[in-house]
């Protein structure tokens, strides 16, 4: 008899990764299935289900929901053995979870941009040059989260994680710089017509969607660092079967697949050893960028009230 | 026999009422007291940070000024577009009627995000109608289709369905020797539409008035979608508070919806109650359509009517059209330019996809079932007798109506996050039941207005003959009550059955690993970005709109057959 | 037996028949007669179980039935506005009650059939009420209600719609019914004569209050009231000039009356009364004239038979009638 | 003047009048009688312009109004379902074609609270048709019309739910108001005494098709039809046997009727038709009591006054008629 069914919610379920991971799951021996949506709908549905657990597995959230789903002590803490060689800003601390890819969060341009100057740092939002040719993205979304957190943790006390009036005005004056782009709207339909040239977005996503619509983009190395996601992998605790759970994890994570599954996607892998295995272009992409400090033990306690301030007074 | 004596009637009737009594206080008002406590009581005590902090939020006032207004114009236009298509459609001669009939139904098959995404096809900047537009005046500006008059236009053309339903029922239900009498009188049919009919039909326009005024009021994908950035409505602020868990303020902004609602259902009921509107006709005269005489107003009832038939029909004709064209045409091209039926065969060869559609199908056959059962027993006991029980009972049923579904989402997760005594010890969070049964509070009050509405139009005469000859209160209500209903009956189980196919917003909150309905599988397939998704997810809005059009039309259909109106 | 006992009815407050009391015996054919809007559908509905009674109780063989639901009550109704069920057809009306009380099916087709051919409405069986004449939708709701074999029936005006013949025949029809299955009916009707002809006693109503219930005679030919006397049949009011020259003897400090047809047109025997009166108009019933004639003091109505030779416009006449033919209600009010 | 010429009138092809053909004069009170279902009101209201002729022409004033629109046809209608505004209060009811004709505000007020006043409604002028009595309603529709001043004015059993004393009223209001405005009325009853009182003249109709046209009196002392003979007033068929001592001038090869107040009872004059006849039932009407005579051959019906002495059942009695009270309709039709 087959091993009993893994249940993991995870944002890369609904798509091609999943059908890979589950594919190549079942030739590991493991049988699983996904409960795919957006990271923050899955956030908030771990949390609901608290108290009757469906999930086995978290795999794919970002730091802040993560450490904020650490501090509901939802994980049942497990260290694989792959993660001795991870670097310190992709485990928990406490072993509750660990990160296998990493994403840079960037700003690039495309050879739309008009005029002399080009942007080169995040602060250069708020200029007038820039005036209606980017987007933040709905505040929903996890990627303008990542933008909005990067860009409030350069103005906030790294103790407290309190932002200071400066970077209130810089936010407010970068949003009225901005559009917005109507929902079901194509977005790279008007990165390509020039209509908004310059694009904040996840490195992987730029890549992928510059190369297919055959738009010529430049990333901007910005001042003060590139904020870095990295996707993570958790058990969640009361999960019916411990056992296959960790094998699940140790099988997930081992090298071997992250640079599979890496490769396959073009996505960087946190482990060093699958990230050495990866097609040059993959590293590059990591590699061409500076990551920005950020605390997420407290920047990811503090993200919803930055985020709150933002809605109800910043947003134009 | 004593009076106290129960008869099984009245004891039924008890049953029911108690049923119908958990349902509420379980399913409805303790998960709302548990996000009111936890919004306004954090720590035991009352705290009023939320309200002042959304007074303070000028984002928050426009929301209100926006969402206020967009509500009180999308009524008016409603009401102007929906009476007319119903005098087209019953009243008047107008030839074709057949095809209006098909046109004016689209908005009950094709509304929120595909209508919206429908509409942007034909007026966005890269629409159609724009791009011809900008042939004949190249200077204008392409994104004239933004803002509140989108909005509204949109709203307008997508909420009408509620008159194509019921309002047009209610016509063919008029006494027309009323008409006949306004005639005699020197009054062209006309004008006795407007004097005599519209104010026979003021119990059920109220009704879908009502209607209109919540949909708008909760409108999320219209403004999201052709808002911009200047103009936001309340739902997103709502939305977007939850979505930041900070559900003290959502609940706050839904109370005050909710309390904008209750009024205007106050005031509604009031203007009801001053009632007389049934005929004490001995028997009704059934309608027939006038022919306008006057050839000006004749050609000009005609042009307008077929002008409509253009707005409803062009996005859903461009929808199913790039449905069939290739990915790269679909995101460059006003109209497609190939076409090809490989988004299909993908559809059809996945069997994956199939799921979705199979728990869907499955929860809302459930959920309707249920909710009918509970609507029309509630809507007879309301309109059969006055009191606190009837009035609590109308009242309660009608709370989802004006609670947006994400809060009562909220609260039922944060009721039933544990077990509980309400539900005999289960933990309802994560299991399967959830889902189907926020549903049935989804329906319900469209189901228990619109059956109101309709049960006012009986003569009680006829519910008292059927008394007299001891048929019992269940044999009337088959064979009296039930066929007269038969076509709202038909039309309110279509529709709940076709909102809930498709359902969203509460969805996401509630389905477990089981259950997945179809709405939640579409927004993560036009989410993620694999290829061809947009085509794919175009494929189901075509799917979709075909099934719940012929599921509408054949309701229609049927309930006109057993009510005996042909 | 049907008791109504201090029975109130009221309307959102308004008492429509206040503190009623009557005793309507098993098997009568008892009418209602009285003036539109005196109350008359109301206590039938109160009956029925349509319009609860606001006090008093309303006792069917000697139990009180007025807190009973209406489908428990075994009262049948034929209503004023018939109520007929728009969605069925004839047939499907008529076998309603039948069918709610599981009544086997080709019982159900006899008693239909039987009903409606009785009914004269058997050949539009098949159709919808708003297919029939005003006539037949009547007899649909007669036939509905008859075909229950009820022990109580009550009709509000059943026959208003049909001609004199049909109506003749229905009312033949409800008669040989009622003696046939003993039921108690109470009947509602403006047409006097049909009130006469077929109850066993009469009660007349004015503004929801009884004013005098009785044997048809006994009301006709000894009102108790004026109002009872001006309200059945006609009535001339007699003037003490009128009877100045032969009716010394007659008291009228209480109105006094005559009722045409006693009134006769010739040469007065010794003792009746009399008067002179010329011909003001004449107007043709069919079976009867009706003449206007000028006394001294006023006009008077006289019926005479229409076979009787017609009398000229402005003929001058005696005028005559018995001493016995003088009413003279008592003008208390029950 | 409104002249039917050969209309035919169909229900989804099923001729319900067949080649209708009357003339009406100008301000005539035309009154169309005849059983239940024969298309009377079918006639009213394709004058009316609701029902289409499917042949012929409808002239009025010699012009043919069949394609006019109902609301160009200057006729007023009284429905047989009253057909009242239910949302209206009863003046607004009433006022409501003044309104749309755009009279003066003051002039509405004080038409419509005159109409209200002589129909006897003014004191429910601020109800709902829902709150009002059958006979209430009645007199909204009837007012609602009557306010109109119209030249053509239908009315389809206008008075059917009112009580007798109302009926009196409102058909003299009804006359009165002909008189004074000069409208023409077709009129519909089932009350033979309404129609024969009222009326100018009379149509009898049998399924669809005139049977007879006539002044009052020539319908009823001399019916061209058996149908009509029978149909209009009551009507006694004589047998042969029963004329067989004194009538052997009188031919029975075509039915012959006696009329039953020509009956009388008593020794019969010379010259008068006799037979012996007992007595077998009594049945009181008011002003007239109808007894049914048991005869060598068959039952007779004779109606007397109700002023004289009541016959004991059982009696023996000569019954007598002179011989020009015998009817003998052509069986023919027209
Ligand atoms: N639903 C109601 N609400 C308020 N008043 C009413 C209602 N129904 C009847 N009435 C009033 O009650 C009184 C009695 O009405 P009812 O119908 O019993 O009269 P009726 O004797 O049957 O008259 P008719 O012979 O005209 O049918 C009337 O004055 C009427 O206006
Ligand atoms: N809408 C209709 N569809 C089909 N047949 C109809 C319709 N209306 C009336 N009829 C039929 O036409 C015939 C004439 O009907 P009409 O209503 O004119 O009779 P009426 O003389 O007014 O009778 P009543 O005195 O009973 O009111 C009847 O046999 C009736 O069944
Ligand atoms: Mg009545
Ligand atoms: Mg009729």
């Amino acid at each position: 008899a087959p091993a009993q069914t893994l249940t993991i919610y995870s944002p890369q379920g609904g798509d091609d990764r999943g059908a890979f991971i589950t594919e190549k799951a079942k030739e590991a021996g493991f049988d699983i299935q996904f409960l795919g949506g957006g990271g923050g709908e899955l956030f908030d549905r771990l949390i609901a289900e608290k108290a009757n657990p469906q999930a086995d597995i978290v795999l794919g959230l970002v730091q802040p929901s993560m450490y904020q789903l650490k501090a509901e002590s939802l994980f049942e803490p497990f260290v694989p053995a792959w993660a001795v060689d991870l670097g310190a800003d992709f485990k928990d601390a406490d072993g509750n979870f660990h990160m296998f890819w990493q994403t840079p969060i960037v700003m690039a341009y495309t050879d739309k941009v008009t005029g002399e100057a080009v942007p080169t740092s995040w602060l250069d939002l708020d200029k007038p040059e820039y005036k209606d040719l980017f987007t933040f993205g709905p505040i929903t979304s996890q990627t303008t989260r990542m933008i909005l957190a990067g860009i409030l943790w350069r103005f906030a006390d790294p103790a407290t994680g309190e932002v200071s009036e400066d970077g209130w005005n810089f936010l407010r004056a970068a949003y009225a710089s901005s559009r917005v782009l109507a929902e079901g709207a194509d977005y790279w339909q008007t990165v390509a017509s020039g209509d908004m040239p310059v694009v904040l977005s996840w490195y992987g996503g730029v890549a992928n969607n510059a190369a297919k619509n055959n738009i010529d983009v430049t990333f901007v190395d910005t001042e003060g660092g590139t904020p870095m996601v990295a996707e993570s992998l958790g058990i969640i605790k009361g999960t019916d079967d411990l056992e296959v759970a960790r094998k699940f994890v140790e099988w997930f994570g081992s090298p071997e697949f992250m640079a599979a599954y890496a490769t396959r996607f073009n996505q960087a892998p946190a482990h060093p050893e699958a990230l050495a295995n990866s097609p040059e272009a993959v590293r590059a992409g990591v590699e061409q960028f500076h990551v920005q400090p950020i605390d997420w033990n407290i920047a990811s306690g503090k993200l919803n009230e930055w985020l709150e301030t933002i809605q109800l007074d910043i947003m134009p | 026999m004593t009076r106290t004596a129960l008869s099984p009637n009245k004891l039924l009737q008890g049953v029911g009422l108690l049923i119908i009594a958990w349902l509420v206080i379980a399913f409805l008002y303790y998960p709302i007291a548990h996000v009111l406590i936890a919004a306004f009581f954090p720590e035991g005590q009352l705290s009023l940070g939320a309200a002042e902090r959304l007074a303070d939020s000028s984002r928050v006032t426009r929301s209100l000024w926006n969402t206020a207004l967009v509500a009180a114009v999308t009524v008016v236009t409603v009401n102007v577009v929906g009476i007319f298509q119903v005098a087209v459609l019953e009243f008047f001669k107008v030839r074709f009627a057949p095809l209006l009939l098909l046109a004016f139904s689209t908005p009950l098959v094709f509304s929120s995000v595909a209508a919206v995404s429908g509409y942007n096809f034909v007026y966005s900047s890269h629409g159609f109608l724009t791009k011809l537009l900008l042939m004949v005046f190249p200077e204008m500006d392409p994104n004239w289709f933004t803002g509140g008059m989108a909005v509204v236009f949109v709203h307008t053309f997508t909420m009408t369905g509620y008159h194509i339903l019921f309002v047009r029922i209610a016509l063919r239900r008029i006494d027309f020797s009323t008409v006949e009498a306004a005639q005699s009188l020197g009054v062209s049919p006309a004008r006795a539409f407007i004097s005599i009919v519209l104010p026979m039909l003021v119990p059920v326009l109220l009704a879908t008035s009502l209607l209109v005024l919540l949909g708008s009021l909760n409108s999320f994908a219209a403004p999201a979608m052709l808002g911009g950035r200047d103009f936001y409505m309340i739902s997103s602020m709502i939305q977007a508070l939850v979505g930041l868990g900070r559900t003290d303020m959502a609940a706050l902004l839904s109370l005050l919806l909710g309390a904008v609602s209750l009024v205007i259902f106050l005031w509604m009921k009031h203007v009801e109650s001053r009632g007389g509107t049934v005929s004490t006709a001995k028997t009704q005269a059934p309608l027939r359509k006038t022919a306008i005489r006057n050839r000006v107003t004749n050609a000009i009832v005609h042009a307008l009517a077929y002008i409509l038939v253009v707005i409803y029909a062009a996005p859903i004709l461009i929808t199913i059209a790039f449905s069939f064209a290739p990915v790269e045409s679909i995101i460059r091209d006003a109209f497609p330019s190939a076409f090809t039926l490989d988004h299909y065969i993908a559809v059809f060869s996945n069997a994956r996809a199939f799921g979705p559609l199979g728990n869907s199908l499955m929860l809302a056959t459930l959920a309707v079932a249920v909710a009918l059962a509970v609507s029309l027993f509630a809507a007879i006991r309301i309109r059969s007798t006055k009191g606190v029980v009837s009035d609590s009972l109308e009242f309660s049923l009608f709370i989802p109506w004006v609670l947006p579904g994400m809060m009562l989402a909220v609260g039922l997760i944060s009721a039933y996050s544990g077990p509980s005594l309400l539900t005999f010890g289960q933990t309802l969070v994560g299991g399967y039941w959830l889902l189907p049964i926020a549903y049935v509070f989804l329906v319900i009050p469209l189901m228990v207005r619109m059956l109101g509405a309709a049960l006012a139009g009986i003569d009680p005469n006829i519910n008292d003959a059927g008394r007299s000859l001891g048929a019992s209160a269940f044999y009337r209500f088959r064979r009296l009550t039930a066929p007269l209903l038969a076509p709202v009956i038909a039309l309110v189980t279509a529709m709940s059955f076709n909102d809930l196919l498709s359902e969203y917003t509460l969805s996401v909150f509630l389905y477990n690993i089981n259950n997945m309905p179809l709405g939640v599988a579409l927004q993560n397939a036009a989410r993620a970005d694999g290829q061809d998704q947009i085509a794919i997810s175009m494929v189901y809005v075509v799917l979709l709109l075909t099934f719940s059009l012929i599921v509408i039309l054949a309701a229609d259909r049927l309930g006109a057959d057993r009510s005996g109106q042909r | 037996m049907i008791r109504f006992e201090d029975v109130d009815i009221a309307y959102d407050g308004m008492l429509a028949v206040p503190g009623l009391n009557i005793t309507i015996e098993e098997g009568e054919f008892f009418t209602l007669l009285g003036p539109s809007g005196c109350g008359k559908t109301t206590i039938l509905r109160c009956l029925a179980g349509f319009v609860p009674n606001s006090a008093g109780r309303i006792m069917v063989r000697d139990r009180d039935i007025s807190r009973l639901e209406a489908e428990r009550r075994g009262v049948g109704i034929v209503f004023q506005n018939y109520a007929l069920f728009p969605h069925l057809t004839v047939s499907e009306n008529v076998a309603f009650g039948l069918r709610a009380s599981r009544t086997g099916n080709a019982e159900v087709r006899q008693r239909v059939g039987d009903i409606l051919e009785r009914t004269g409405i058997a050949e539009h069986a098949g159709k919808r009420p708003s297919e029939l004449s005003g006539g037949q939708q009547q007899r649909v709701a007669i036939a509905r209600s008859l075909v229950m074999g009820p022990s109580i029936l009550l009709m509000d005006e059943p026959l208003s719609n049909l001609d004199v013949k049909l109506r003749v025949a229905m009312r033949n029809e409800i008669k040989r019914l009622q003696r046939q299955l003993g039921f108690t009916t109470i009947y509602v009707t403006h047409d006097q004569e049909e009130a006469l002809s077929l109850s066993d006693r009469i009660a007349v109503l004015n503004r929801g209050r009884i004013e005098q219930v009785g044997a048809p005679e006994a009301i006709y030919d000894r009102p108790e009231t004026e109002f009872v006397c001006r309200f059945i049949g006609e009535a001339n009011r007699l003037t003490p000039t009128m009877l100045g020259s032969s009716g010394a003897a007659i008291n009228t400090d209480t109105p006094t009356f005559v009722r045409p047809e006693h009134v006769r047109i010739g040469v007065p025997p010794a003792g009746h009364l009399h008067l002179s009166a010329s011909v003001e108009d004449a107007v043709f019933l069919g079976p009867l004239v009706r003449y206007s004639m000028k006394a001294a003091d006023g006009l008077l109505d006289v019926i005479v038979s229409g076979a009787e030779a017609r009398l000229a416009i402005g003929s001058q006449h005696m005028l005559h009638f018995p001493a016995e033919a003088v009413l003279r209600p008592q003008r208390t009010v029950q």
